[in-house]
């Protein structure tokens, strides 16, 4: 601002000098110029503060992320996910400013991009703000991509080979869909439309989840030899639920951030309430169903419901009215609990239910942008439900497949080739005994007299 | 000497300590237990998983008596701790071959109180 | 945006070279207006920004009111205080949309408003603000009001009792008086003033859960026969520490976001350190009484009074000098402690503190406005310091004993007709095994050794 | 920035006052004058909301500090230091409004200003944001510079102890130091370069810590007879972690808010990148660290390795290229990792690493100013490493030199003074039952069961 | 009457449990303990300083039982808990002198069960 | 064969271990408890009420050891537990009837060491 208000008065004391009476037209419009550039320098320094408070938020989500999936764990577990996911971030960080970000936003073809490795050589101003900022604010969602596999794959994954996984899924996989949809690449093309990340982060993390804890197996008690099912239940509930906290704070910033750009405020006003609508949704109706379901009001059921309906309006917060942010709300809540039945039914044990929460609901929320999207609120086309016609539905739905069997196969080699070399799971005795003495050599409560029968 | 050991619901412990005052037995050990008995459990249910929990939470107390305070011991647990339901707990009376009193070093009955 | 500028920079271009010298007058004029809409798009924006990250840190409160109210309890009433924190702010954000803001702020008549169901048929902007973002904010504070009462009625209250609750006040009871004193209501036509919600959020709720902490009776085992008040301590007191610091955090954005426009920064600036120097001061306050009286600082009751400090400056945050700040902190501070030991010494159980610290320091910060307040800063009579004019206290009185009123006889009601139909409050014997277990089937702390003996 | 673009104005007013031409000069003119006064008031405005966002953020990270703090001690202390925390920041708040803010930033010489006191009489606009606001922003930094001595005193300061020495450096010590740097002092005039505080709120902080911790002397049962360290472990990692993401988050605040405006963004987009990849490597390189020298990936020295690499990039964060922020950040959290091994060889426990965190990367990130920093940014010289010429490193030496001189002298006098007065430590057998017991009389965990071997 | 104490792995109680019913033996009260036995422990580390833990996590197991139920409910813990390594445990027999009901006041053989 | 149980003050842990290893008793069982003896409890206050606190912790020791070896135990546990200071615990003796190895199923004096 100085420098700028700086040039701008000698630009003026100049003109003042050069005998002004002559031609004061130009005096007159070097004004307007001054005050556009102003303007422009204001808006953009506007934009940027607004997706900075996003980049925050967003990167607080970790915290929000780290609890739940320590609250819902065992204890003797928890230092482990947690280093994970503090250090997942950490790389997240690391491996897209190298690579992610050049794979994502560089120019390249409808695959991938291929340029500004380490943000070098790149135009400070991308999309309207500085690139840095812009870099941040991307980097955060990142790094929730990357952590969202914790959970899924918690208590039983050794911690060298979550290391090797957060780096390759931040440095390649989630760059490469997020080309695809954010970097103009082919399902952007298309004009598939995920406004805030249902299918790039949510789904993306979601799947890898679902596709690792498959490959790891159920955890040592889970399954009873008979097939039923056993609870190893979570053992820090508040720390759970300060983190769906967290999360639905963060969210705001990562849907109404993705904007990049304030505007009037009508645009993230809309988004804000359909965040806010769809979560409490989400949260009533999955309270009422495991209530109806299993006979009690499961708080950590409620939550994954908050979250579900955050997970699904992620995608068409922007498309959308608030009447139908609460119809996808309410949905993801049941999607969700439903979700982690089938998941128990199939014996997949995926302890804080992360494929159900943003696979499952990053899918549908995919989905119903195609059904409840609107073209007057920058939609290609009109959703089913307003015009009818399955257009934008049937691009959305290619967006899911296609995002899903990248992730299938590509997350599917990546575990493999870990698992060949330093191994996916820990021993047997390390686990009974709990990783954070095995893999980490501490324990989470020093002191706490702590039951670990199961 | 005997050693009296008690299983006793959480919540009595209070009441149960106030009549052991009145019977003058005033030295006493409390630990955290879990006990599974006549009382039936509960169900618990996390995450659609039905878990039926049959070890409730029960407060142990270990007392070390001379033999003509054993009966006095016994009737202020019993009052304390009754209710007449299911759960009230049990009493076990154990031999006390020895006692000694870290501090000074005594032994049998006058290092007990 | 910045295809705005880049369009009007063009047009700017194309201005310049169509020899400007010919017709000045006409495109310098075109100018300006382009740069008057820039502006107060702009202004709008960085306003609708403003109010939504006050509305985000509102929202954020709420995790601060779960962790202060689970902290100050006992861990197996812990997931029951957690899921009614959880489960208010969705009915709040359901009732509020539906209802609560056409009540609220609908056309209607002195005592409630008529119009804006589901937020249809309004203007799209409102206060300056896009409709929604103002919702947001609005319906934030409403879930505050209904959270409150979770505290004060805690331990023992049956879950579906406070669903019912919880609804009703932030559909009808909180909108009403909202409507009273911020949409145009009688009290506003008299000139009460309260500038961010000592009476509206915070009177309504700590008197609510007076009354309802009055008919629940106190918790079995807290008064001993001879009427002795035993002490049932809370089970963690750094989450409840953390939950304090996350109150004080999101008040900066209840009160100072209470502008609702940004102005200069001169207001906010002002609002911002009225509100920490008034917490600050009520902690030390607190923290010197309770030593004095019990002989130690206990952190419990300094946080108490940091808590206190804020719900008494937040009606006068606006109209004060920051000294008038500070006295009113301290007291708040003061009156806090006292609060707490007379309603033991009436044997009313209110184990978080609810009715010290927002009805009364509610009562007493709207009360101070009358007092404290500057008609420069925008109140519509000097306080009595400055005037020696009791005319604003006056008013402020109306206003308390009609809000006081109001809610004693409304929530009366509404917790009557619960407890005569679902039931108010737990059996004994749920209550001796806690609520957890009871209410929702599982624990707050799997595998802890716990005592359960008070 | 305000008084620049109102310079320009007047300026414009004269010379349109001095009749250019006639007619339609005046018309137009007031169109561009309201502009200039709109756009100046909406400037001043946005970097308000920038400056109060960052010091709502850097208020919040009081609770990353206590959380911090409370996760790494054992439980039996838990109270005492939240309290603590708790009150430092009531207490600074206080003692920078009546003194603090006046040394350090009132008329005065170079080694401390002096006027302002209770912020009287002083142009309500500083900096270019409203007073008010810009005090909220120095208070809050005031207040983690004292709080960073907590956790370096843990378990076995007394409590009033604490709250004499917490007023004491936050009214005078803190201040005069802020002077020297941000106040206009000797050091700002010899264009020592300290943009976000790593000497003047962390070395301050950090030196104070150690000389406390040396004159506390170990905790009962630290060091064996044979001078065989023995580990005292943290009781609730979790915790400690949270802490440790609300500090990160609040890092934004802390130096991004620090450029007190906004202007095109990209300045504070550069800090937030910076900030970020700091934190992140610090992270990265303090696990491998300890993972080679002690065999496992300790989360606890993990974290300190973020939160170093944070420390070292506050004062370079806005002179140097993201490549630098990410050496500045790895070193350390390399640094941080010796520092912790070296205490314990010389047997000062420092229990939660608050110098080798604050005092040693402090210093280390203050000299990373002289060798990484650009002149092009801003910087009176360019660094080592670009111009090979150590004039600007010297310039920090001499920083550095000062300002540890300046604590250990300042603070060594202070702790001496109320150790010979209220007495600095609590009794043996205060110690061993735990200070919260002894200084506040509550548990942090009631019910709990947990070992207090050690 | 016999009281007997046993001390397991903390994931085999489950085991035990369901061996115990199988023998007719429903009653008894679970604590959480810490043992060294024959066990070695395992490092830690906090901080840069290394921890030598030998204080295991076990379960302390007290059954009150009949003479007759003595074999059997012994017989029972070992099924329950022996995977023959280390660690598994051991198990104490005293003699309960007397076992109280609280809730009926029965005494001997009849409180037991 | 006998049941050594000692109730020590928490931070005597460290040291009694150290004697007991002195001694070759190497295998021991230990909980947390809360006694109430001779030494006064202290005061604490919440939220302006106060509450007399006389359950103290304490740390639970509980040794199986042969006839010969009961002596030398009791001295360890004396020698690093002794402060002469009220609190510093008591010391009971029981006899063992019996004492199996989980792991082995022996039985008697070789199943306890
Ligand atoms: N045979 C036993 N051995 C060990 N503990 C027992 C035994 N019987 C009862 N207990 C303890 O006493 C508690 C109460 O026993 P329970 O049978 O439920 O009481 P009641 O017989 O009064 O109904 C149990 O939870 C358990 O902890
Ligand atoms: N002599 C003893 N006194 C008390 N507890 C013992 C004794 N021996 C073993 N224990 C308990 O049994 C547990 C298992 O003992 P250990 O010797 O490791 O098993 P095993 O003999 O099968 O290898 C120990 O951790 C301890 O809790
Ligand atoms: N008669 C008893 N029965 C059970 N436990 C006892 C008995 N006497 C003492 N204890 C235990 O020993 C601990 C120390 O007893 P105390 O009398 O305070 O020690 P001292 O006799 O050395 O002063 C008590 O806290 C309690 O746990």
């Amino acid at each position: 601002m100085i420098r700028m208000s700086r040039k701008l008065s000698v630009l003026f004391m100049t003109f003042l000098s050069i005998g002004i009476l002559s031609q004061p037209a130009l005096a007159e419009s070097s004004e307007p110029v001054g005050n556009l550039v102003d303007i422009s320098r204001l808006t953009q320094g506007l934009d940027t503060v607004w997706v900075l408070l996003g980049a925050f938020l967003v990167f607080f989500m970790q915290a929000g992320f780290g609890m739940v999936e320590a609250g819902f764990i065992r204890a003797k577990n928890t230092c482990n996910i947690l280093t994970k996911n503090f250090l997942d971030f950490c790389m997240a960080s690391l491996g897209f400013f190298i690579i992610g970000y050049a794979l994502m936003f560089g120019e390249g073809n409808g695959f991938a991009g291929w340029s500004g490795w380490c943000l070098m050589g790149l135009d400070p101003v991308a999309n309207g703000v500085p690139l840095y900022a812009f870099w941040l604010f991307q980097a955060a969602f990142c790094g929730a991509a990357a952590t969202i596999v914790a959970g899924g794959m918690a208590e039983r994954m050794k911690f060298p080979a979550y290391l090797i996984y957060s780096f390759i899924i931040s440095a390649f996989i989630y760059p490469i869909v997020g080309h695809w949809v954010w970097g103009g690449g082919w399902l952007a093309k298309m004009n598939f439309a995920d406004f805030a990340g249902s299918t790039v982060v949510h789904t993306v993390g979601g799947v890898a989840a679902l596709i690792g804890t498959c490959m790891l197996k159920p955890r040592v008690g889970k399954y009873a030899v008979d097939g039923k099912a056993n609870a190893l239940a979570g053992h820090n509930i508040p720390l759970a639920s300060l983190g769906v906290f967290i999360l639905w704070f963060g969210w705001f910033g990562f849907n109404a951030g993705s904007t990049l750009s304030v505007d009037d405020g009508s645009l993230i006003g809309r988004i804000a309430i359909n965040t806010n609508l769809a979560a409490a949704m989400g949260g009533i109706a999955a309270m009422v169903t495991v209530w109806k379901r299993f006979g009690k009001p499961d708080l950590s059921m409620a939550m994954n419901g908050a979250l579900a309906g955050l997970v699904a309006v992620t995608a068409p917060c922007a498309y959308v009215d608030p009447w139908a942010a609460i119809v996808i709300g309410a949905s993801a809540g049941y999607i969700v609990i439903r979700g982690v039945e089938i998941l128990d039914k199939l014996h997949i044990d995926d302890p804080v239910g992360a494929f159900p929460v943003h696979g499952m609901c990053g899918i549908w929320g995919t989905i119903c942008v195609g059904i409840f999207g609107k073209a007057s609120l920058g939609l290609a086309n009109d959703g089913f439900v307003y015009s009818g016609n399955p257009m934008q539905l049937g691009i959305q739905m290619v967006g899911v497949v296609g995002t899903v069997a990248f992730i299938v196969i590509g997350m599917g080699i990546v575990f493999k080739l870990i698992d060949m070399t330093v191994g996916l799971r820990v021993s047997r005795e390390e686990e009974l005994r709990g990783l954070d003495i095995g893999e980490h050599g501490m324990e989470a409560y020093g002191g706490f007299q702590i039951f670990s029968t199961i | 000497m005997k050693l009296v050991i008690a299983y006793i619901q959480p919540h009595k412990l209070k009441d149960v300590k106030q009549a052991l005052y009145k019977a003058q037995v005033t030295k006493m050990s409390v630990t955290n237990a879990l006990g599974c008995g006549e009382q039936h459990g509960y169900e618990e249910s996390y995450r659609g998983i039905k878990v039926e929990v049959n070890l409730l939470k029960k407060v142990r107390l270990e007392i070390a008596v001379n033999q003509d305070y054993l009966e006095r011991t016994i009737d202020a647990i019993i009052e304390g701790a009754r209710t007449e339901q299911i759960g009230d707990g049990k009493i076990f009376v154990l031999d006390l071959g020895e006692c000694v009193r870290i501090r000074t070093g005594e032994r049998g009955h006058d290092a007990i109180g």
